[in-house]
């Protein structure tokens, strides 16, 4: 059952010219977040109208009290437009309305299962907790992971300190390999034994899913995608968030990706 | 303290219904919001069968408003009888079903099978829907359209028939009339206005209708005038509409002469305001000694505004 | 760079305009912004008569738009054309002038006054006050008056005859072919959109004439359906506007099919704006490279939008 | 001629509840102020469309580096809706498009004409400059001040530093005579020599306005009014603004109080 919380602005720690991760308090959240699970936010008061909905963002960190216990959340915003503008300009004691957790998360692989996990830009949001929780596991995680430049490739340090293995790109080669994250992938992929289990793990632009989905499915690699889609709710009320998907029935159907998602089977959707 | 009003044969423990197409089949939010709270629910609009609606991107945001081309996707009547109304009746959520056609035999059929179900309260006819081009808006836009829409339903069912109008033309009262004339027990208003939003960089469209419906706080101030110049011409209660996103909101409609509201894109915003907006119109009761809210409907005080003044 | 655009005989030497009654009569103006500089000035609606319109408060904020009641108070064209005319010329303005009357016989008065004149280049007539009864809705809102009132100015004069139309119609789109008809040289639209908001603690409306009409950012995704529906109608060239308060949305008029827009409401948040929307224009015309702005008049892709899609 | 600063919040000072100070960055609007005028605050973000407007505010204090160079400007706020509230809670840093100096100032007399300020509630706001400049020219003011209680009476201190005699009233009687302003000043127009000149200048509600005039008339004297009228420009473009007025033509007019005021003589003004 989500909740809303008119979360304090803890901190808002600017990555980059168009990157920040803002901290936000709120414990009951921080509590109930799975990883893959997404917050709605509002990021002006909320008797304004511009900007008028909330907008959707993956938990990035669960932040942790001296003691352990969980105390609020992080979100990695990119700023595209109204509402990711007024995130990153933030300012402590501040306060936003955030509603959460929504969604349906990642299923979660046990060993011997690796988990591939594929992150273009803002994609890499959902992995830093879904990286711990495989840690806790012990499953032996690999980033692919892909941005503009090196300069847009954040939170490195994190990952490695989760014994995550990184393999990165940028499209114009200022850091890991040049051009884009599913090339990797592809190779790693068919060089695998095909016995040796691997769960894939993506998010990022609606291409590079289409991209990794596909990949997936030309070596017999099941593969969840995090989806994007404009939400005007976040909670099945409005139908705004469909992708579309092969039912059970061999049909084509809308599926909203708010309440069956954001976490949906890269093999089920019907890729444009 | 009365908060309960009256729409035809049918008594709603408060004037707050979630609007149609903005609260899914009202199961989506029996977690946040206790159903049997509202004044009613309002379904999606609802065909005959099954309809998958429009290509995503579905909505834009707007100043202050959100376009919307859902395209009225949606499982059908017969799935809504066996699948949601069951745990809708469960919850005591008084129901209405929005009920769409593209011809007036679909919109006598959808009828009959919901007033054949069990715990189905009231109809609303949607032929306002600006989104499809077969969605009833043929029948909205014409006064002879709406007359007979709504004497073939009124001939079929006992329940309420409440006709949800469109904004989009020239003179909304005499849509109402029409609907009078043809037998509604209420009319709703208003439905999303007609509107556009183009991407520059790319020119297109930023919804993959091209057109959809614009709704939301934009819009407030042209339903509220078309609320009043509908008061002033039926006799049959008013539901108020177009955005509603706070109690004083609510009560603006009211006074302008709705006798209950909706509230659509509002709970979008905030999933919870329900309990808010009750909260809100009791303490405006309380502050101005209002017993029962139906004394409230159509209580605008348009004669000293420009009278009282000395004036030039 | 070619920012010119044609509006019948008339080039305009960018396609900015101010709009009637967001600009006082120009003069207010020549201290903040070089009036040359506009592609043109439309002037406050004008009478034979002075008038004093109505009383306060005339105007009230809406979200993202605002509601006005002026009631058209205006000097009369004669005033107008001795105080105001000569300071505009002197200053290089391009000069529309909006013409209003009760009868069909004052609109071709004034409009054979200004013609007369020395400094105005194009009547804008205004059929569409939403605010005083006898302020061109009667003409406005039925298709025969349109086409009358535009006919018998047209005979009157050789200056560029701009009827405004007025949203508040089922389908603007026949009146911009009424228009045509008549011999219009362009149309303009939209006026202000018919709209009340309510005081709930007074239950009185917020402005004096209890009804007004909404403007700015609110009202904009319905008034850039309106221009996209009027482009597939009439040949003759569209004036757009509706809450235009950046380049974006300037263009995104122009995209829809305007041939040049006005500037109403956003004014008034930014005296400056004028400066800045040029600004807009000429990086996005860089960006895109298009040298000339009248290229980009209706290049809306509609093509793509929904057929491109594997859709469901 | 106006102009228009992205000014810097430098500080914000809460008085009360509902009032505060909000001293702005914009030495060049500071440097052309004369009391009376008015600036057009944009409470938010400029491409934020709600609230859409600016709103009309007095200047209040012109704020002078330590050189007595004008820096800037602080305006006294009383919250009452959107705009106010965000100007309650600007935080420094923050930026506000401000836009003026506007409107027609204060006539400023000269000994040995006396002036007689008449201020109900936030009405005070135009007369810190008001009353400076009447200092510096040596012309002896007092000041009838007029609030609900004994907290909502602000600054009395600077005005007793620039030797303003004080005469308060207060709804609740909490401080000064109890009642309303326009008592205490009746009683001393009816006591004063008819010959010994006296400028009355008015700020405050309507009625307080339309009373202190009827006062002035009454004795004969000349009063100065600054009127608020909801302003959607402040330029002269929307005529939103207006005042009924008799004319010179003896007829009865709207004069727009943004560009003839909002400083208008008070036996002028058709009150309701
Ligand atoms: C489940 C989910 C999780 C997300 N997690 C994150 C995250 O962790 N960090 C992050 O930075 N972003 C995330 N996003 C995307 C984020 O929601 C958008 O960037 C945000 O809504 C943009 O808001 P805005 O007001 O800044 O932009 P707007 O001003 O609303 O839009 C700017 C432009 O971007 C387009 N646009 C807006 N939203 C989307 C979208 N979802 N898809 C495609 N185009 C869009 C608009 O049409 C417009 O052209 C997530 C989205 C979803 C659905
Ligand atoms: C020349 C001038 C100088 C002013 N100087 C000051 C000043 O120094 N300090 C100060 O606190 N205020 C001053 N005001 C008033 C101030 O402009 C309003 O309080 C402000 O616009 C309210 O904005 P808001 O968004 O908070 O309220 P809104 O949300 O816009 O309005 C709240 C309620 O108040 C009503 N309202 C809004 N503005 C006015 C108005 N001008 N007159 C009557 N009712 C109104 C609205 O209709 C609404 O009911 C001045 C006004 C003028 C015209
Ligand atoms: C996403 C969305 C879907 C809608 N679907 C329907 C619908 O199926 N049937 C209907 O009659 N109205 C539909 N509407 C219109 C609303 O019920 C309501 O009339 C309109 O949104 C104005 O109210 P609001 O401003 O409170 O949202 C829809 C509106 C939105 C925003
Ligand atoms: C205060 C005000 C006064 C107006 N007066 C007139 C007028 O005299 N004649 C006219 O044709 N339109 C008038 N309009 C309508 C505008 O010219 C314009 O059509 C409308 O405001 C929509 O544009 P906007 O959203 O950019 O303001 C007025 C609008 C406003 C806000
Ligand atoms: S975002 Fe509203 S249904 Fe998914
Ligand atoms: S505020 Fe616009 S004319 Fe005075």
């Amino acid at each position: 059952m989500p909740i809303d919380v008119a979360a304090d602005v803890i901190a808002n720690q600017p990555l980059s010219a168009d990157y920040n991760v803002l901290a936000l308090a709120a414990p009951a959240i921080a509590a109930a977040s799975a990883p893959g699970q997404f917050v709605m936010i509002k990021a002006n008061a909320p008797a304004l109208n511009d900007p008028l909905l909330r907008r959707p963002f993956s938990v990035f960190e669960i932040l942790r009290g001296a003691d352990g216990t969980r105390t609020g959340i992080s979100i990695l915003s990119k700023r595209i437009g109204v509402s990711t503008q007024l995130l990153y300009d933030a300012r402590p004691g501040q306060r936003m309305a955030c509603l959460g957790p929504l969604g349906r998360p990642f299923t979660i692989v046990e060993p011997p299962t690796e988990a591939w996990i594929v992150a273009g830009g803002v994609g890499l949001a959902p992995f830093a907790t879904l990286a711990e929780h495989l840690r806790a596991r012990g499953v032996h995680s690999t980033l692919f992971y892909g941005a503009r430049r090196a300069a847009d490739l954040f939170y490195l340090d994190f990952f490695r300190a989760l014994d995550v293995e990184l393999v990165l790109t940028t499209e114009d080669g200022s850091a890991g390999e040049r051009g884009r994250v599913v090339a990797p992938l592809d190779r790693r992929l068919s060089s695998r034994s095909p016995t040796a289990p691997v769960m894939i793990y993506a998010c990022g632009p609606e291409r590079m899913l289409a991209a990794t989905a596909q990949t997936a499915m030309k070596y017999g690699r099941p593969c969840q995608v995090s989806v994007e889609r404009i939400m005007g709710c976040g909670l099945g009320g409005c139908y705004s968030c469909v992708v579309p998907m092969r039912g059970d029935d061999g049909g084509a159907h809308h599926v909203r990706s708010c309440l069956a998602g954001p976490v949906l089977a890269g093999d089920q959707i019907l890729w444009d | 303290m009365d908060l309960s009003v009256r729409i035809g044969s049918l008594t709603l423990k408060n004037p707050l219904l979630a609007a149609s197409g903005c609260f899914g089949y009202g199961v989506e939010y029996a977690d946040v919001v206790d159903l049997s709270s509202l004044g009613g629910v309002v379904s999606k609009g609802l065909f005959l069968a099954e309809r998958e609606g429009h290509p995503a991107p579905r909505i834009v945001e707007t100043p202050a408003g959100m376009l919307n081309a859902i395209g009225l996707q949606g499982i059908g009547v017969r799935r809504f009888v066996d699948e949601k109304l069951p745990e809708l009746r469960a919850r005591k959520a008084t129901v209405v079903v929005n009920v769409c056609g593209t011809t007036l035999d679909e919109y006598v059929e959808v009828s009959r099978i919901l007033s054949d179900a069990d715990g189905v309260d009231a109809i609303e006819l949607n032929i306002s829907c600006p989104n499809i081009k077969e969605g009833g808006i043929q029948f909205g836009c014409s006064l002879a359209g709406t007359f007979d829409v709504v004497s073939a339903v009124r001939n079929v069912t006992r329940l309420p028939v409440i006709p949800k109008l469109t904004p989009n033309v020239t003179d909304v009262a005499s849509f109402a009339r029409a609907a009078e004339d043809g037998g509604a027990d209420a009319v709703s208003l208003v439905n999303t206005f007609l509107a556009m939003v183009i991407d520059v960089e790319t020119r297109r469209p930023k919804i993959s209708n091209i057109v959809g419906g614009l709704s939301g706080p934009a819009i407030r101030p042209i339903a509220v005038r078309m609320v009043y110049e509908c008061r002033q011409t039926v006799k049959i209660p008013i539901i108020g509409m177009g955005g509603i996103a706070d109690a004083r909101d609510a009560l603006e409609f009211m006074i302008a002469g709705a006798t209950a509201v909706q509230v659509g894109t509002a709970n979008f915003v905030d999933p919870f305001i329900w309990s808010k907006l009750l909260a809100g119109m009791r303490e405006y009761m309380e502050r101005h000694n209002i017993a029962r809210i139906a004394d409230l409907v159509g209580t605008i005080d348009t004669g000293h505004t420009v009278a009282e003044r000395s004036g030039v």
